[in-house]
């Protein structure tokens, strides 16, 4: 392995880590209000038809990133309603989710493919032009791949410092005694899910504005189920996720340096690589990892009579 | 009433029509047909999945249809069970190798024509590494790449091409996740072999690197400073006269390989960075191309391995463009 | 009708306490196919203790959770300080100064006790002040002495520290009417009369204070007034005075007191081979919890060992290996004789094991499926035919009727859900089904917990003749007046081990609760 | 209306049960969400109907190439009801039909000259085997206490297609002359391609996918496995105290599971394409999760919602053609269904 590879691969791990830690700490605010939120593909999917479509109509990326943040905070809320107000099978209201955001957002981009925007700008980080073996595209990010980190901390502080975050909690491991404890369980997960949507919805858009630079239906190519393996490997733990979404990031990014430095190991083993990975490491989380799971997730509080 | 159509020609595509790049050069082409014969009638089908094909096909014949354009390499096999259904509808598929009565195959000779873009990606390079992006490993775009590789050598023997798969049709972060890998790798002039170009495109320009264009002619826009060239997939008058055959009963099927002096593909307009002389050299030897004069595969080629591929004196014909399952010498990836 | 012959003192007293803190009035909820409440009154004032008794599915937790706000009445209407309240959920109520400790927990396993308790606090700032909070729960922990480390987690308390989580819950909320829904279920005795200082305080304080028990002897020990709740309604309300023991229980049943004895003598005289026997068995379980420590017990034939001691101290562990649902990490297990320590639980239930769990409805039965289903399962090679692809229903039904005919319960509907059951009536037929398969050992944790006295009379009868028939019994039990009544042998539980063994004619209550709570020296 | 509308429901449902309300209803909601989005797409929704109708049941041939769709869904439904009996949720039915035709893959490019009697039951054991193992994986994680199978199976959907794509880049790449580097594996035996009926391409794997209906129902609701599934999958606590191996049956069931999931990937392959290429199959698992769900579990519910599926692809491919409506409308088309269907009115509600 030569330098410059080395080099390569942690700067491709930071970027493309980047929209998977947005939509990984959505997802981890959702789950820990007990939602299991399978059409995460299906927002990001809209995220991403709308920020592209919104950056080329107003001509500023950045207008886009927000009109998907907010199209992807409202387009959960369509999840929010059969799962909280109606009740719904979680994991089916998902996948409903995931095929309404991928008809849906062929259909919204539909108009915008082929349209090429400029992008967001990128800065290289500072002072890091001067180490040895640096080219000029390494570590040179948009501002969202450097605001990822500290909101990955802000999520954490919300969840664990706050009473918000203590009320979410308590309604993710049991909505029966948070409404006992006087909470409004059903105020809280729609607030969970609107964060999460805002969240998917910018990753969504961070990948369409930011990276790709374009649309093409279904680009986000599975990311959002990714993400929802992701809180599991973090452990539901916003800043675990820093290190899922790197590690993600990571093994596509090494997948493609590797050929791009003319590494020898067959590709599809090497895109097997993420998905090993993720299984194996939550294979050694083992037993362990139930005991952190929220415990109601994934169940129905059909409410007291 | 309305009057009867002179023909109607049902396209399957298997992306979307307007992608700037291998399904916006057929729907280009069949644009072209209807405006060079008059009562044509167009059935488009986009994202057609390798599923559906058949059913698809079956709904355009039902629908009238008498010449199917299924422009996916995997529809190959739906349509021959189709087209051996259905004596009286004529099938053209690109880039395969089946033939029937009534099922010809045609593609462009991409895998010779990639030579002049490897001479001009040759003659621009800086670096002396150029990168070259493809979706799946597959003989005829392994060709490409090895085609390229031989005309960027030919004019510049340092050069080394990085070759790298997405193994995706349409996953367009991986593919710019790709381009910057190969920038990072120090790649500076990149070209593809994708469904769309767009996002490697402009990953390249925003870096301030330089591309070559391949499929549809459209691309030149997104790259306004590091465009040099591209060779773009033309089927317009191919297709038109096809069709004007097909309406007149003159069709018959074959087995076409064309390229620059049959038309099916073109050299695009140059940007505004390449100099003069570059131009000059391309355009002369694109002048001998035409006139048959040069050939690209010629041996002795050799492989990765060192291997002889191609003996000296031989010519790795037309006809097993699609056979390529090694990479030439000097290439940095692998073949699978 | 009941109410004819018991006259409701309601009335006279209303002017000797003052105005009701909180009254009730014509309350009603149905459930489905059953009136939990059927246009009930209460009043309860300010520094009293109102107990409230009554059967099995009297209604008294659903009257409760209405007045919590956790469930809607149908009808009838809530008075607070005289004025008209709409409880539309816990929210209104803790507004109105209303707290609860449910029968069924309502702790979060996963958060710290100061978390749980943050919860309740009434004025809890956006971003809370951990070190505050705890230094809170210290000071009152120690003012009431109920210790309990606020960073521990709850899901490693035992039961105990658990019950007084709930009850530190209740008195930080700020409330002044305070509610326990059986609160001493899980208590060690002298954890149940610090509690009743802490209640005889709060009194003093001026809380209005709703005690729920099933327990006759707390009733009178604590109650300022108890009113005895049957089908739904208010069977009577009396004023301690004028309570005894027998009107109580009158005012329960009817007519129909229950009588309480034993059935047959204890024996002495066993058979050479233990049907079960521990050989010096140690655990290594990997979630939290006491873990068994060097553990030698066998259980005869026609014998019933009970085990005593504070929940939490090993019992539920002891019965998951007596089950084979936990693995002896040293030891042995023998089953007649025959080394049975790798065997599983399926093998030790076919070979006549049989169980009645802690919790009974999180641990025997399935909640989604009816109580026939339900009989079902505890045996379905009984009930499979043409080698299991066809299963014989009516048998089943059957076998349903004759246990709880057997046991003399009320019979159930069969179709009914498992999960729509009252707390004693899930019991019932868990008993009913268990004991249907004349087990020849029975593993029975709190087998009375949550009977009412006749039901619990009734269970107790079964299980003196399962024993009389050459059967063994193992019985787990916070109570004390059960296990000597019941047992043969009695074994005392601390902290995994076995620290005193007693035979029925030298039991010592003194001496088992300083073993109990780990402050007796070993062998009694 | 709303209130004569919900009256002739009641009726229905008191005649003929929950189940035939349930379907009708979401037909009738299938059908006018269709008619709803076409008219935004400003297309004529009654033409599309007919169009739709007339296609799919005018013709022999159309109504043929419904049951030739239903076949994988049917498949892959089963594939997800059966564990869901056990409380297990197996969304990797993508996953293990692409293993059940790589292995079918391989025994019908291997043993060339069996003859046909030998070669469907091996090719049907493979397939069941193939798809089998790879769930039993995620069966055996979820029995050890490791690892959750919804997850494992979601990931491992991504990893079958590529070991799918080693072989069919590699080893197995067709040797055909002028057709060597094409991705996809040789074409298989006559003998190794399942029978079809009737000149139509409906092929055996529909008998296979109704007989696996069958046993399936059966199984659930007359056997004491069947009750002891349902008690797992009820209350997993009680059932160990009872003394089921969940363990055990956790692998079994996703074996069983995975292996019919599989079969439907044999029966595309060997049924249909009679060759492995990489993009075979467009999403069946995931739809068949949908008709579980939609269904209830219930098996003449997956036969029904099969049906109505297979309707809305073909309407969907159909409309591209005739009326220019993007087919990814066949998304948002089953995106409300589902819709209706969660939003639980009253008429389609599941007893809880
Ligand atoms: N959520 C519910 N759904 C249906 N029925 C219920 C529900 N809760 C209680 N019931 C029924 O209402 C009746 C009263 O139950 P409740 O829990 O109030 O009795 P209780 O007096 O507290 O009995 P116990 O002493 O056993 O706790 C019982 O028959 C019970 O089956
Ligand atoms: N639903 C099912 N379909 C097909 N085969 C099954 C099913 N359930 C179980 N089996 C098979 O039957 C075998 C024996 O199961 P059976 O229930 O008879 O065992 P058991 O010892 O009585 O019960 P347990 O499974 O409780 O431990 C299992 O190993 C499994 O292979
Ligand atoms: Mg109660
Ligand atoms: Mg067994």
């Amino acid at each position: 392995m030569t330098w410059s590879l080395v080099l390569g691969i942690v700067s491709g791990t930071i970027m493309y880590g980047a929209p998977l830690l947005y939509a990984t700490l959505g997802e981890v605010v959702g789950q820990r209000a007990g939602m299991v939120n399978l059409g995460l593909e299906g927002i990001l999917l809209v995220g991403a038809s709308v920020g592209l479509a919104a950056s080329v109509v107003t001509g500023s990326p950045w207008a886009g990133i927000a009109a998907a943040g907010i199209a992807g905070c409202l387009f959960n809320l369509v999840y929010a309603f059969l799962v909280v107000s109606r009740k719904a099978n979680q994991l089916a209201s998902g996948l409903a989710l995931m095929f309404l955001g991928t008809g849906l957002s062929a259909m919204i981009g539909k108009a915008y493919i082929g349209r090429g925007i400029t992008g967001l700008a990128r800065y290289q980080v500072p002072g890091i032009s001067s180490l040895p073996g640096i080219t000029r595209t390494m570590f040179s990010y948009d501002l969202l791949v450097y605001l990822a980190a500290p909101v990955a901390v802000v999520v954490w502080w919300l969840i664990f410092r706050t009473r918000w975050g203590l009320g979410l909690r308590a309604v993710g491991e049991s909505p029966s005694a948070a409404f006992a404890a006087g909470r409004r369980v059903s105020w809280a997960e729609y607030q969970a899910a609107m964060f999460c949507g805002l969240m998917s919805g910018i990753a969504g858009a961070h990948l369409s504005v930011a990276l790709a630079r374009t649309w093409t239906e279904g680009m986000t190519g599975g990311r959002g189920f990714i993400a929802v393996a992701l809180v599991i490997f973090s452990k539901w733990h916003p800043l675990r996720a820093i290190v899922g979404a790197l590690v993600f990031g990571g093994a596509v990014t090494v997948g493609l340096q590797l050929q791009a430095s003319g590494s020898t190991i067959s590709p599809f083993v090497l895109n097997m690589i993420p998905y090993v990975l993720t299984l194996g490491i939550l294979l050694i989380w083992g037993g362990a990892r139930r005991l952190v799971a929220p415990a109601a997730l994934g169940r129905v509080y059909f409410g007291e009579e | 009433a309305a009057q009867q159509p002179s023909l109607v020609i049902g396209l399957l595509l298997p992306g979307p029509k307007n992608d700037a790049g291998y399904n916006q050069s057929f729907y280009d082409a069949v644009q072209e047909v209807k405006a060079n014969i008059p009562g044509v009638q167009l059935i488009v089908a986009e994202y057609v999945a390798d599923a559906e094909a058949e059913s698809t096909m079956e709904t355009m014949i039902q629908q009238g249809a008498k010449m199917i354009l299924p422009c996916g390499f995997n529809f190959q096999y739906p349509a021959l069970a189709v087209a051996e259904k259905h004596s009286d509808v004529v099938f053209m598929h690109p880039g395969g190798w089946e033939v029937r009565g009534n099922f010809s195959n045609y593609y462009a000779t991409t895998q010779l024509d990639m030579y002049l873009m490897g001479v001009a990606a040759g003659m621009m390079t800086k670096t002396n590494k150029l990168g070259f992006i493809v979706g799946m490993p597959q003989g005829y775009m392994l060709g490409d790449c090895n085609a390229f590789h031989l005309g960027a050598r030919a004019v510049n023997p340092k050069v080394e091409t990085h070759l790298v798969f997405t193994f995706s049709w349409g996953d367009t972060t991986k593919e710019a996740a790709a381009a910057q890998a190969l920038l990072d790798q120090g790649c500076d002039v990149i070209t593809q072999h994708l469904d769309s170009p767009i996002a490697v495109i402009q990953t390249v320009e925003a870096a301030g690197a330089y591309t070559i264009g391949f499929m549809s002619l459209d691309s030149q826009k997104y790259a306004p400073k590091g465009w040099i060239t591209g060779l773009g997939l033309t089927w317009g008058a191919y297709l038109t006269q096809s069709a004007q055959a097909v309406i007149d009963g003159t069709w018959h099927t074959g087995f076409v390989r064309q390229g620059l002096a049959g038309g099916f593909t073109q050299i695009a307009p140059f940007g505004s960075a390449v100099p003069d002389r570059v131009k000059q050299f391309i355009l002369a030897l694109a002048t001998g191309y035409k006139a048959g004069l040069i050939d690209t595969f010629i041996g002795p080629v050799k492989d990765q391995a060192g291997v002889v591929r191609i003996a000296a004196g031989e010519v790795w014909g037309n006809d097993k463009m699609g056979d390529f399952d090694w990479l030439v010498e000097g290439i940095v990836g692998t073949p699978q | 009708m009941d109410r004819g012959d018991m006259p409701n003192a309601l009335s006279g007293m209303e002017t000797s306490a003052g105005t009701a803190r909180v009254s009730l009035r014509g309350i009603s909820k149905r459930f489905l196919a059953v009136q939990a409440n059927d246009a009930v009154d209460l009043d309860f004032f300010p520094g009293e203790i109102h107990a409230l008794l009554g059967e099995n599915g009297a209604g008294k937790s659903t009257l409760m959770k209405i007045l919590y706000g956790f469930y809607q009445g149908d009808a009838g209407e809530i008075l607070v300080e005289g004025k008209r309240q709409h409880i539309r959920s816990p929210l209104d109520a803790r507004h109105l100064r209303i707290g609860m400790v449910f029968q069924t927990f309502t702790l979060i396993p996963a958060l710290s006790v100061a978390e749980n308790i943050a919860l309740y606090l009434p004025d809890l700032p956006f971003v809370p002040s951990r070190r505050g909070i705890a230094e809170r729960i210290r000071t009152f922990s120690q003012r009431y002495h109920l210790d309990v480390d606020p960073d521990a987690t709850v899901r490693d308390l035992c039961i105990g520290d658990q019950q007084k989580v709930e009850v530190l819950k209740l008195l930080l909320a700020d409330a002044r009417v305070l509610i326990f829904d059986e609160a001493t279920r899980v208590l060690a005795p002298h954890e149940v009369e610090s509690l009743f200082e802490i209640l005889a305080r709060l009194k003093e304080a001026g809380f209005a204070i709703v005690f729920i028990t099933h327990k006759m002897r707390e009733v009178l020990a604590c109650a300022d007034r108890i009113t005895v709740m049957r089908r739904g309604r208010v069977a009577g309300t009396l004023l301690r005075a004028t309570a005894t023991e027998q009107t109580l229980v009158r005012l329960m049943f009817g007519d129909a007191v229950p009588s309480e004895g034993r059935t047959g003598a204890p024996k002495q005289k066993h058979a050479a081979v233990p049907l079960l026997e521990l050989r010096h068995v140690s655990t290594r379980s990997k979630t939290a919890g006491t873990q068994l420590d060097d553990i030698s017990l066998a259980i005869h034939p026609e014998e019933i060992v009970g085990v005593a001691g504070v929940s939490g101290n090993g019992q539920r562990e002891l019965a998951d290996v007596m089950l084979g649902l936990l693995p002896c990490w040293r030891g042995k297990r023998m089953l007649d004789g025959t080394d049975a320590t790798q065997w599983t639980a399926g093998r030790i239930r076919e070979s006549g094991v049989g169980f009645v769990p802690e919790d009974p409805l999180a641990m025997g039965v399935v909640p989604s499926m009816t109580v026939a289903q339900n009989a079902a399962l505890g045996d379905v090679g009984r009930y499979a035919r043409h080698g299991g692809f066809a299963l014989d229903w009516s048998q089943v039904q059957q076998d349903v009727d004759s246990s709880f005919r057997s046991l003399s319960f009320d019979a159930l509907d069969s179709r009914t859900q498992a999960r729509t059951l009252s707390g004693g009536q899930l019991q019932r037929a868990i008993l009913a089904r268990e004991l249907g398969r004349k087990p020849r050992l029975l593993v029975a944790s709190y087998p009375t917990r949550g009977l009412d006295v006749r039901s619990a009379v009734a269970a107790r009868r079964v299980l003196s003749l399962l024993r009389d028939e050459g059967g063994s019994v193992l019985i787990v039990s916070e109570d004390l007046d059960e296990l000597c009544d019941l047992s043969d042998r009695l074994v005392v539980l601390h902290g995994g081990r076995v620290v005193g063994e007693f035979l029925p004619h030298e039991i010592d209550r003194h001496r088992i609760g300083y073993l109990m709570t780990g402050s007796g020296s070993a062998h009694g | 209306m709303v209130r004569a509308l919900k009256r002739v429901g009641e009726t229905l449902r008191k005649r003929w049960g929950l189940g035939a309300v349930r379907y009708t209803v979401i037909l009738i909601v299938a059908l006018l969400a269709y008619g709803l989005v076409l008219l935004i797409a400003g297309k004529d929704p009654i033409k599309a109907y007919v169009d739709t109708f007339t296609f799919t049941f005018g013709s022999a041939y159309g109504f043929s190439e419904l049951l030739v769709r239903m076949t994988p869904l049917l498949l892959t439904a089963v594939a997800v009801a059966l564990p869901s009996r056990l409380g297990l949720i197996n969304v990797g039915g993508e996953g293990q039909l692409y293993m059940g035709a790589w292995l079918a893959t391989w025994g019908a490019i291997t043993f060339v000259s069996l003859p046909q009697a030998a070669f469907i039951p091996l090719l049907i054991l493979l397939g069941f085997v193939g798809g089998g193992t790879w769930a039993a994986i995620a069966g055996f994680f979820r029995a050890r206490g490791w690892v959750n199978e919804t997850i494992t199976t979601l990931l491992m959907n991504y990893v079958a297609p590529l070991i799918v794509g080693f072989f069919i880049y590699g080893a197995w790449r067709s040797r055909v002359p002028g057709a060597s580097a094409f991705p996809q594996s040789a074409t298989f035996p006559p003998a190794a391609r399942l029978p079809r009926f009737f000149g139509t391409r409906v092929h055996l794997g529909l008998v296979l996918a109704l007989v696996a209906l069958g046993i399936f129902w059966f199984m659930l609701e007359r056997t004491k496995w069947g009750l002891k599934m349902r008690a797992i999958g009820g209350n997993p606590e009680a059932a160990r105290r009872l003394g089921m191996r969940l363990g055990l049956y956790f692998v079994v069931v996703m074996f069983i599971a995975g292996g019919i999931a599989g079969l439907a990937g044999m029966a595309e392959v060997s049924g249909l394409h009679w060759r492995l290429s990489a993009g075979f199959s467009p999403g069946y698992g995931f739809v068949g999760f949908l008709i579980s769900w939609l269904s209830g579990g219930s098996a003449i519910g997956i036969v029904t919602m099969s049906f109505v599926l297979a309707i809305v692809f073909a309407g969907g491919s159909l409309l591209q053609i005739t009326q220019g409506v993007p087919f990814a409308a066949v998304n948002v088309l089953m995106a409300l269904i589902l819709f209706a269907v969660l939003i639980r009115p009253r008429l389609v509600r599941r007893k809880a």
